[in-house]
């Protein structure tokens, strides 16, 4: 178990990202890589799935924070499920409760987008 | 105790503070709230204050009071010139920013924040987290 | 956790585990053979499995299990052809040796010290203390 | 505070060495570099004073190891004293007690070496 993995999803036209691990800034790269793709592919409809990160630091939350309106400038959004805990916390605490959309579920946040 | 200001070090840091904190008997929510406020700083000496550069150290020192768990992140490194005074999520984002959160985050989850000059050159990053009270009887509050 | 495979590291490495040891409630003075116990399976690793080299990580595991505490080293270097058995203080010191005891000092500080090779290219020192038992009463033995 | 400081005092002819906080194998060359010092000089009698150590590790006994037969030779020994807590313990483990005199305190070690 390295410190953090990043596995990708799709769920119909959501790219569905499970960060494992936790996020900090010798291991946000590995986080901000996946999303950097996606976003550059065109692939801008995101749901990150929080349920397993044991926390997330400032570095994490930059990285949606640097991508969220190139998401949303292409049509699409980075969207936010299943926080538990500090990561829940700490999200609440910087104010992405007001930047970013959350959901209970990673089944909520990708029906948000809507069927295509 | 001396550390490599490395980011490569964060996770121990964490750990080591994560339970430093467990063991002065804050709670578990609470003692991941310090760690991530330590790792905050630990961050902002490596990428900030040492600008990247490898074979600086950091010296971290737990201490714990009667009020309040004090942590304190001693550099050699560049003081800063002015930190932020809050942040506007919403400009950043537009900016395409992925930084500028490290500051207000130790803020927001630590009672006391500030960075010190103790001497020429040796600058130091000084946490406290306030314990928790049992809160005093306020008469008549009964209900 | 992943950790530096360098000396640097050796304290804050120390702290964690000896924390880690205090939390799992054994007393301070085991938590601090623990603590050296994995001080000692981390220099082995920067030392003669990576011979010194930079760049290489260890990577750190508390297992706290019913019977013991389980700590793992895992790393990427050379495994040790073979250990030494057991040391002979007074040879080593007319040899004017300043080493060959670290591996001793763990197997006297440890219930349980063994070297892995848990696939190619990966090993993993494997260090356990037991907990302390309750002695159960034993028949007639009371004067 | 680093992780290791290490002053040398003289009590007679005896050199007192008094290491403060830890020694591993990152701290070691301080404490060495201060015991090679003294053996090269011929200042051969000489006091480890463990009363401000925290914890040694092996690579801070090899070094009393590998220096000790050295200082004999010249007419002097390595003595140790005032060990507490796990030093003193792990000094036993390791059967340092056979191999190097201990002392209470630092005053029985310098007059074991007898005035001159
Ligand atoms: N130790 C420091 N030395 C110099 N400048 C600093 C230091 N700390 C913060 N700053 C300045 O304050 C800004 C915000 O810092 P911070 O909140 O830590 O952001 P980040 O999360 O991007 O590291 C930085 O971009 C930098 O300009
Ligand atoms: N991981 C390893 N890889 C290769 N050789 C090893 C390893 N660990 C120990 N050895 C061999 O065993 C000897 C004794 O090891 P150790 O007790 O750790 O001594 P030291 O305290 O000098 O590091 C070493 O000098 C080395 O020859």
């Amino acid at each position: 178990m390295p410190d953090l993995q990043v596995a990708t999803r799709r769920a119909a036209d959501v790219a569905v990202v499970e960060p494992k691990g936790f996020i900090n800034a010798h291991t946000v790269a590995e986080f901000e890589g996946v999303l950097n793709e996606l976003v550059e592919a065109g692939d801008v409809r995101i749901v990150i799935s929080g349920a397993h990160l044991s926390y997330v630091a400032s570095a994490g939350f930059g990285a949606i924070m640097g991508l969220i309106e190139e998401a949303r400038a292409g049509g699409g959004d980075i969207r936010v499920a299943a926080l538990t805990g500090t990561v829940a916390h700490i999200f609440r605490v910087l104010g992405f409760d007001r930047l970013c959309r959350t959901f209970e579920t990673e089944e909520e946040a990708v029906l948000s987008f809507g069927g295509s | 105790m001396d550390v490599p200001a490395t980011c490569e070090c964060l996770s121990l840091v964490h750990e080591a503070t994560r339970r430093a904190a467990l063991a002065e008997d804050f709670d578990p929510a609470v003692a991941d709230e310090i760690a991530v406020a330590v790792s905050e700083a630990m961050t902002n000496v490596v990428e900030h204050a040492y600008r990247g550069e490898p074979g600086h150290a950091v010296r971290l020192r737990f201490r714990p009071g009667p009020e309040a768990l004090r942590i304190e992140l001693e550099h050699r490194g560049a003081a800063p010139k002015s930190l932020p005074a809050g942040v506007d999520l919403g400009r950043l984002a537009r900016e395409r920013r992925r930084g500028g959160l490290g500051v207000h985050l130790m803020r927001r989850l630590m009672d006391h924040v500030v960075h010190e000059e103790l001497a020429a050159g040796v600058c130091c990053w000084v946490l406290e987290r306030n314990r928790p009270r049992s809160r005093p009887p306020s008469p008549g509050s009964e209900s």
